[in-house]
C-alpha cells in the first residue's frame, strides 16, 4: 500500500498496462521529454523509450487520427489531449469516427484507445481551459466514459480502460491531481461500469463524479451532523453507466441529488435524473435535484469561479432547503 | 481568383471556360509494365466501370436508397494503386469508395448487396454506400466526412512502423479534401514521423458543384503544397492506369522502404454528377465530352490493341466481368433486408451495444 | 397565404431578412450558383448578388471563423454547414469561440452569426449524415438552438435567429424538406423561446421537436381514437427553453413524454424530464418517460434506421403501455 | 527528423544544439523610419517589458491566479505591428497577448487588474490573462486554443471589405500554430476572398517545451509554406523593432490597398519559461544566455545610441514607464473582488444569461 498523489497515479497506472502489453504505445504534446504539461507522464519515456512515449505536433486531429489507424491495425494506443477543452477541435475524430467505426463497417473494426484528457475547472485557467466535457463524450453513442475521482480508481480504471477494446475518453480532473490516496500494491484492474457507494445513507442519494465526489462527501459529513444521512455514490464510469447502484440507493433512500460540474444542461446529471424519474418514479418521495455549474462559460477570477462550480456549501445547503 | 468570383456572370459556372483534358501520353505505351499485369489492369478497371453502372441502373430502380457517388470515368486511379499494393497494405477511401473497394479484391456481390441495404451487405446493412470496408482484404474503410482519413491512415502507417512489417497504407481524396484543416496535419504529421503512407489526390476539378480552381490558392491542390510538408510535387494522368500504377510502384517502394510518405496529384475527371441527386449542370458545354474521349478504359483498350493484344481477348474480358456483375446483383437481390436483431448488433466489440446495467 | 415547402420556406426566409438588412450576408459551400446541396438557398443569389452569397472552400473552420469575424466586427452573417454532423469538424468554434467571446471579454463582442444546418435522419445516409445533434449545441452556454417542424416557422424562426444578436444554430431537418405548410403573406418574425401547443389534451404532455412533431401528432391522433387526450407541444427552441409551456401543460396532464431523435444520453428529452421532475414533481401521476433513438449510430440501410428512429407506431404503443 | 526523434538522448531536448540567433542587422540602422517614430518604438518596448515584468512578480506574490504566458523577449514583434497598424484596424492575439494588447493602446491598469481577477479589470475578471481584448482600441481578442483565430481574423477582414474601409486585420500566433489546421484552412480562405489580413507567425522555436524543428516537416514553419497558399514567403528579424516595422508597414499597406494577406515569420524567442509553471529546462546550455545578448530592448536602445539620441533622454522613457506600470500596479491592487452580481451577466447580448422562461 502507497500514498500516490491522483497525478502520479496517472503514470503508474500506465506504466502497470505497458510492463504488461509491450505493443501499447502512448502520444500527444509534451508527453514525453517534459513528462507532460500537467506532469502526469513523468518517467515514462525514460522506462518505455521513445519509440512507445511520442511527443507530437500540435496536431489534434492527426494525434487521434494516428491513435485511431494505428488501433484498428492491431497496436493499443494511449492518446492524450491536453486540456478536455481541446477535444472540440479534433471531435469529429472524437465523435464521427472512433464512435462509430465499428458499428458502421458491421462489426470489421475495433479501435482500442484511450483518450485521456486533464478536464474539469478550479485553476483559474478561464472558459477555454477549464471545462467539464464528460457529457459531450457520454451524449456520442460508441464512446465509453470514464473519470476516476481518486488514486486508486485513477489506476485501476486506467488499466480497464486500456484493456478495453473500444474507444474509451479518461477524464483526469485538473483539480484533483494534487490530492493524495491509498494504492494496494500489485495489479490494479477494475471494471467499466461499476459505481461505487461512497457513504452508506437513509435519507437521500447523492451522486458524484470526480471533483464533486469529495465536495458531495464534504456536504454528507455535514448534513449528518444535522442529523440528515446521506449516501454517496461515485459513478466513476459514465458509460457504462451503473444504474443498478444508483437504483437500488434510490429505491432505499428515496430521494436523488446528482451534483454536476458541467455546465447546467444536458449534462449526466439529467441523464441520471430521467432514468431515476422513469424506473424508480414510485420510490421517490420528493423532486429529483440536479446541483451543476451554471449554464455559463466558466469565468476565470477566483472569485467568480468558485461561485460557478458546485461547492460543499452550495450542495449542502441545496439539500437542506429541498428535503423535508 | 476573388475578383474572378466577384463577376456575376462566372458564378454561374456552367459559363466559365472548360478544363479540357490533356491529350493522351502514347509514350506511356513504353513503360515497362508486363502484358499481363497490363490485362489484370483492363480487367479491374471493366469490373469497377460495369460494377458501379449497374449500381446507378439499381438507383434508378429505387433499388438502392439514400445516396451514392459513382467514380465513372475515375477508375484509373484506383486500378493502378490497386494493383501495385500487396495484399497486407492498407486503402482509406473517402464516401466515392466503391472503386477502392472493389480493387482490393472485395467480392462484388457484398458490396452491391450493401448498396441495396442487405443484410447479406458487406456491413451488414449498417454502413452503406459511403461507409464500405473490407479489412480483410486491407480496405480500411471508406470516410464521408472530409479529411479525417488522411489522419486515420497515417495510424495504419505508424502501427505497420511500429510493428515493423513494411506494410503500406494509401489514402485516396478529393481535390476538394486538400482546402480541410486535417489534410495539413496529416500530411505535416506523416513527413516528421516518417510514414509509410501514401496520400492520392484524385483532382477531378470539382468539389461538388463548386470548380476547385475557385476555391484554392494555387492551380494544383495537392502537387503545389507537397513542399509545404517537405515533399517532392508529384504529378499524373489519373486517366492513364499504367502512368498511374508506375508512379504508384515508385512511392509504394519508397514508403515500403522507410524512406517515408509521398504526396500524389491524380488529374481525372467524373463522367456523372457528383452524387446522386446531382445532374453536374455547372460544368461548361464541352467539358464533359470532352473527358469522355478521354475515358481511361476507352484509351486504354486503344493501347492495349496498339500492343497487340487482340480485340477478341479484351472482348472476352468485358463479357466475363457482365456476367459476374449479373451474379453479384442477383447476390445483392436475393438478399434479405436486415431485422430488428440487427439494429443493436456490433457497437462494441463484446458485440452489442449495451450503455448500462 | 402561401403554400411553401419547408425547403423553399428556408430561402424564403433569408430573402426576407437579406431584403431588410443590407449588411446581412451568407456563405458556405455550394450555396451560391448551385442553391444549396439541399436546394434550399435556391434563388438567393440571383436576388443578392455574389457579394452577399458566397462559396467557399471545404474549411468549415473557415467558414465559421469568417463569419464569426465578420459578425464581431459589425457584419451579420448566416453560415451554411452542409450536415450538421459537420459541426464536429469546426466544433472549436462553435463551442469555444462563438459561444463564449461575449462572456470571456465582459461583454465586449457581440456575435450575430447563424448557422445553418441540415440535420436529422430518415435519407438514408448513414451515421455520418444523418445525426441529430441539437444536443451538441444545447449542452454548450452561449448558444441559441432553434429547429423548426413546419414551413411557417421556418420563416418565423429564421427571422427572429437573424435578428438575434447571439450566436445561433438553426436545425433544418431533412426528412422535413419536402414537406409543405401555409406561410401567410408579409413579414413574418417569431420569438424565440415559444414553444407551441400544437395539440391540446388532458391525459399526458408529449414534448417533441422537428421531425418528432408530425410523428408525435400522428400518435395522438391515434390515442385520441383510443380515448386518450395527448397533448402536444412543438418546442421548436431548445435554448431559450420555453419551460413555462411544458410545466403549465404538465401541470394539466400529469404525465410527461419526451420524443427526441437524438441518440439516448444526455439529449433534451433528458433536460426537460429532469426539470419536469424537479419543478413538476408533485403534479406527476407516473413516470417520466422518454421515446428516444437508441443508443447507437444510425444504420444506413432503410430498414434499420426506421427501426431506429421513434416512429408514430413507437410513439403510440409506449405511451399505451405506460399510461394508466 | 523522424530518426532524429527516435535518438533517444535527443529526446532529452536540452541535450540537443542550441538554436542561436541570427547576429544583429546593423544596416537596419538606416531603414527609413523617423526618429520620433523609433522613440515610441523604444517606449512602446519598454512598457511591455516593464508591465511583463511586473505581472510576473505578481505572480510571485501570488496575486495572479491561473496561468499566464509572457513575451519577454518578443517585444520587437508586438512593437513593429502595433505601431504600423492604424487605430480602427484589427488585431487578434493568443493567450501570450499581454504585448498585443498593451500595443493597441489599452490601458495597462484595466490590463493589470484583469490579471489579477478584479472587476476592475479589462473583462471584469471573467476573461483573464489568456483571453486579453479591448474592442476600442482594435484589439479583438486573445484565443487560448491554438488556430481558431486566424480563421476567425479572416472574418474581420471580410467584414472590412465588405463595409469598404481600408482597414486591416492583424493575427499573431506562434510556430507551434502552423501545424494545425485551421492555420491551412485559414491561409487558403484569405487568399481566394483576398481578404486584408496579415498573418505573423512569431517563431520562438519552440511550441510548448517541445522544439518546433522535431514536429515541423520544413524548416520555416510559416515561411515555408507560405507558396502553398500563393503567397511570397517573408522571414523578418523579430527581435528588431524596425524591421518588424518596415516589413508590417509594407504587408499593411498591401492589405489596405485591396491586394490580399501576407504571411510573415518573425525569428524571436522568449526569455521565459512557456507559462508561469514552466522553468524552461528543456532549453540546451547556451541557448538562453545568446539569446539575451540579443534582447531586443537592449539592441534597440543601443541603435538609438547609435543613431545619436541622448542616453538620459532613454533613460527618462524608462523611468516614466516604470510609473506608469506602478501606477497600474496601484490601480489593479485596489480593484474589488467581482462579486455574485458578475457571475450571471454578459452571456447574451442583453447583458444576462437566462436559458430558459
Ligand atoms: C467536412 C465535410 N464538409 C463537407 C462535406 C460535404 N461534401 C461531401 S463530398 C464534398 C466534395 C468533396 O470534393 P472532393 O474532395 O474534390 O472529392 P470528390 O467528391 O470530387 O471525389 C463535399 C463538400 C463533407 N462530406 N465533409
Ligand atoms: C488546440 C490546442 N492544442 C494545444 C494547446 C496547448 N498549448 C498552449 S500553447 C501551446 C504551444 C503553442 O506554441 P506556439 O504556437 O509556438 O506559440 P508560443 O506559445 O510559442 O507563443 C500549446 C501546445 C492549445 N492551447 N490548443
Ligand atoms: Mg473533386
Ligand atoms: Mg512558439
Amino acid at each position: 500500500m502507497a500514498e500516490l498523489s491522483y497525478r502520479d497515479a496517472v503514470a503508474y497506472g500506465i506504466a502497470q498496462e505497458m510492463r504488461r502489453d509491450p505493443n501499447l504505445v502512448m502520444l500527444g504534446e509534451d508527453i514525453a521529454a517534459a513528462g507532460g504539461v500537467f506532469k502526469t507522464t513523468v518517467g515514462l519515456l525514460d522506462e518505455f523509450g521513445p519509440r512507445r512515449i511520442r511527443d507530437t505536433p500540435i496536431s489534434e486531429q492527426a494525434i487521434l487520427g494516428a491513435a485511431m489507424g494505428a488501433a484498428m491495425t492491431g497496436i493499443p494506443v494511449i492518446a492524450e489531449i491536453m486540456f478536455s477543452d481541446f477535444l472540440a477541435v479534433c471531435f469529429d475524430i472524437v465523435a464521427n469516427e472512433m464512435a462509430k467505426s465499428r458499428y458502421m463497417t458491421g462489426g470489421q473494426m475495433t479501435v482500442p484507445v484511450v483518450v485521456r484528457t486533464a478536464n474539469g475547472g478550479g485553476s483559474r485557467f478561464g472558459a477555454q481551459h477549464s471545462q467539464s466535457v464528460e457529457n459531450w463524450c457520454m451524449m456520442i453513442p460508441g464512446l465509453k466514459v470514464v473519470a476516476p475521482s481518486n488514486s486508486r480508481d485513477v489506476v485501476g480504471l486506467m488499466a480497464a480502460s486500456i484493456r478495453d477494446p473500444d474507444p474509451v475518453v479518461f477524464f483526469e480532473h485538473k483539480s484533483l491531481l494534487a490530492t493524495k490516496g491509498e494504492v494496494p500494491e500489485g495489479e490494479i484492474v477494475d471494471e467499466l461500469g461499476k459505481a461505487t457507494v461512497v457513504r452508506e445513507g437513509t435519507d437521500c442519494t447523492i451522486v458524484a463524479l470526480a471533483l464533486m465526489v469529495p465536495r458531495a462527501l464534504a456536504a454528507a459529513e455535514r448534513l449528518a451532523g444535522e442529523g440528515i444521512s446521506a449516501e454517496v455514490i461515485d459513478l466513476r464510469t459514465l458509460v457504462p453507466l451503473d444504474t443498478q447502484t444508483v437504483l437500488a440507493s434510490v429505491a432505499k433512500t428515496n430521494r436523488l441529488y446528482t451534483v454536476e460540474e458541467n455546465p447546467r444542461l444536458c449534462g449526466w446529471g439529467a441523464e441520471v435524473a430521467s432514468i431515476v424519474g422513469d424506473e424508480a418514479f414510485w420510490d421517490l418521495d420528493g423532486p429529483l435535484v440536479r446541483i451543476t455549474t451554471p449554464h455559463i462559460p466558466l469565468p476565470a477570477a477566483e472569485a467568480l469561479e468558485d461561485m460557478a462550480i458546485p461547492s460543499v456549501d452550495r450542495i449542502h445547503e441545496t439539500i437542506t432547503k429541498t428535503l423535508d | 481568383m476573388s475578383t474572378e468570383a466577384f463577376e456575376p456572370e462566372l458564378m454561374d459556372y456552367s459559363r466559365r471556360q472548360p478544363r479540357l483534358p490533356e491529350p493522351v501520353i502514347e509514350g506511356n505505351d513504353a513503360l515497362d509494365i508486363p502484358l499481363d499485369e497490363r490485362m489484370e489492369m483492363y480487367r479491374l478497371q471493366q469490373e469497377l466501370r460495369q460494377f458501379e453502372k449497374r449500381a446507378y441502373d439499381l438507383f434508378m430502380q429505387n433499388l438502392v436508397k439514400g445516396t451514392s457517388h459513382l467514380s465513372l470515368g475515375m477508375e484509373a486511379v484506383a486500378t493502378g494503386f490497386g494493383r501495385a499494393l500487396r495484399p497486407d497494405d492498407y486503402s482509406f477511401a473517402t464516401y466515392r469508395g466503391h472503386a477502392h473497394t472493389l480493387a482490393r479484391g472485395a467480392p462484388m456481390g457484398p458490396v452491391m448487396a450493401e448498396l441495396l441495404g442487405r443484410s447479406n451487405g458487406i456491413l451488414g446493412g449498417k454502413g452503406g454506400s459511403m461507409h464500405l470496408a473490407s479489412v480483410e482484404h486491407g480496405m480500411m474503410g471508406s470516410y464521408a466526412i472530409i479529411g479525417a482519413h488522411l489522419c486515420i491512415a497515417n495510424g495504419a502507417g505508424w502501427s505497420a512502423q511500429l510493428r515493423g512489417t513494411e506494410q503500406v497504407a494509401v489514402v485516396f481524396f478529393g481535390d476538394g479534401t486538400t482546402n480541410i484543416g486535417a489534410f495539413h496535419e496529416a500530411l505535416n504529421f506523416a513527413k516528421i514521423w516518417e510514414l509509410p503512407v501514401v496520400f492520392v489526390c484524385e483532382n477531378n476539378l470539382y468539389m461538388e458543384y463548386t470548380p476547385i480552381d475557385l476555391v484554392t490558392a494555387v492551380e494544383h491542390p495537392a502537387a503545389d503544397r507537397a513542399t509545404a510538408y517537405g515533399l517532392e510535387p508529384i504529378l499524373v494522368d489519373g486517366n492513364d492506369a499504367d502512368a498511374v500504377y508506375d508512379v504508384a510502384q515508385g512511392v509504394i517502394e519508397t514508403a515500403r522502404r522507410g524512406e517515408g510518405p509521398s504526396l500524389v496529384e491524380a488529374v481525372t475527371y467524373r463522367h456523372g454528377g457528383h452524387s446522386r441527386a446531382d445532374p453536374g449542370k455547372y460544368r461548361p458545354p464541352g467539358e464533359v465530352e470532352a473527358w469522355l474521349d478521354r475515358d481511361p478504359i476507352i484509351t486504354y483498350h486503344q493501347r492495349l490493341l496498339r500492343l497487340g493484344v487482340p480485340e477478341g481477348d479484351l472482348t472476352r474480358i468485358a463479357q466475363d466481368v457482365a456476367r459476374r456483375v449479373d451474379e453479384a446483383t442477383e447476390f445483392a437481390k436475393a438478399g434479405p433486408v436486415p431485422d430488428e436483431g440487427d439494429l443493436m448488433t456490433d457497437m462494441w466489440a463484446d458485440g452489442g451495444s449495451a450503455w448500462r446495467n
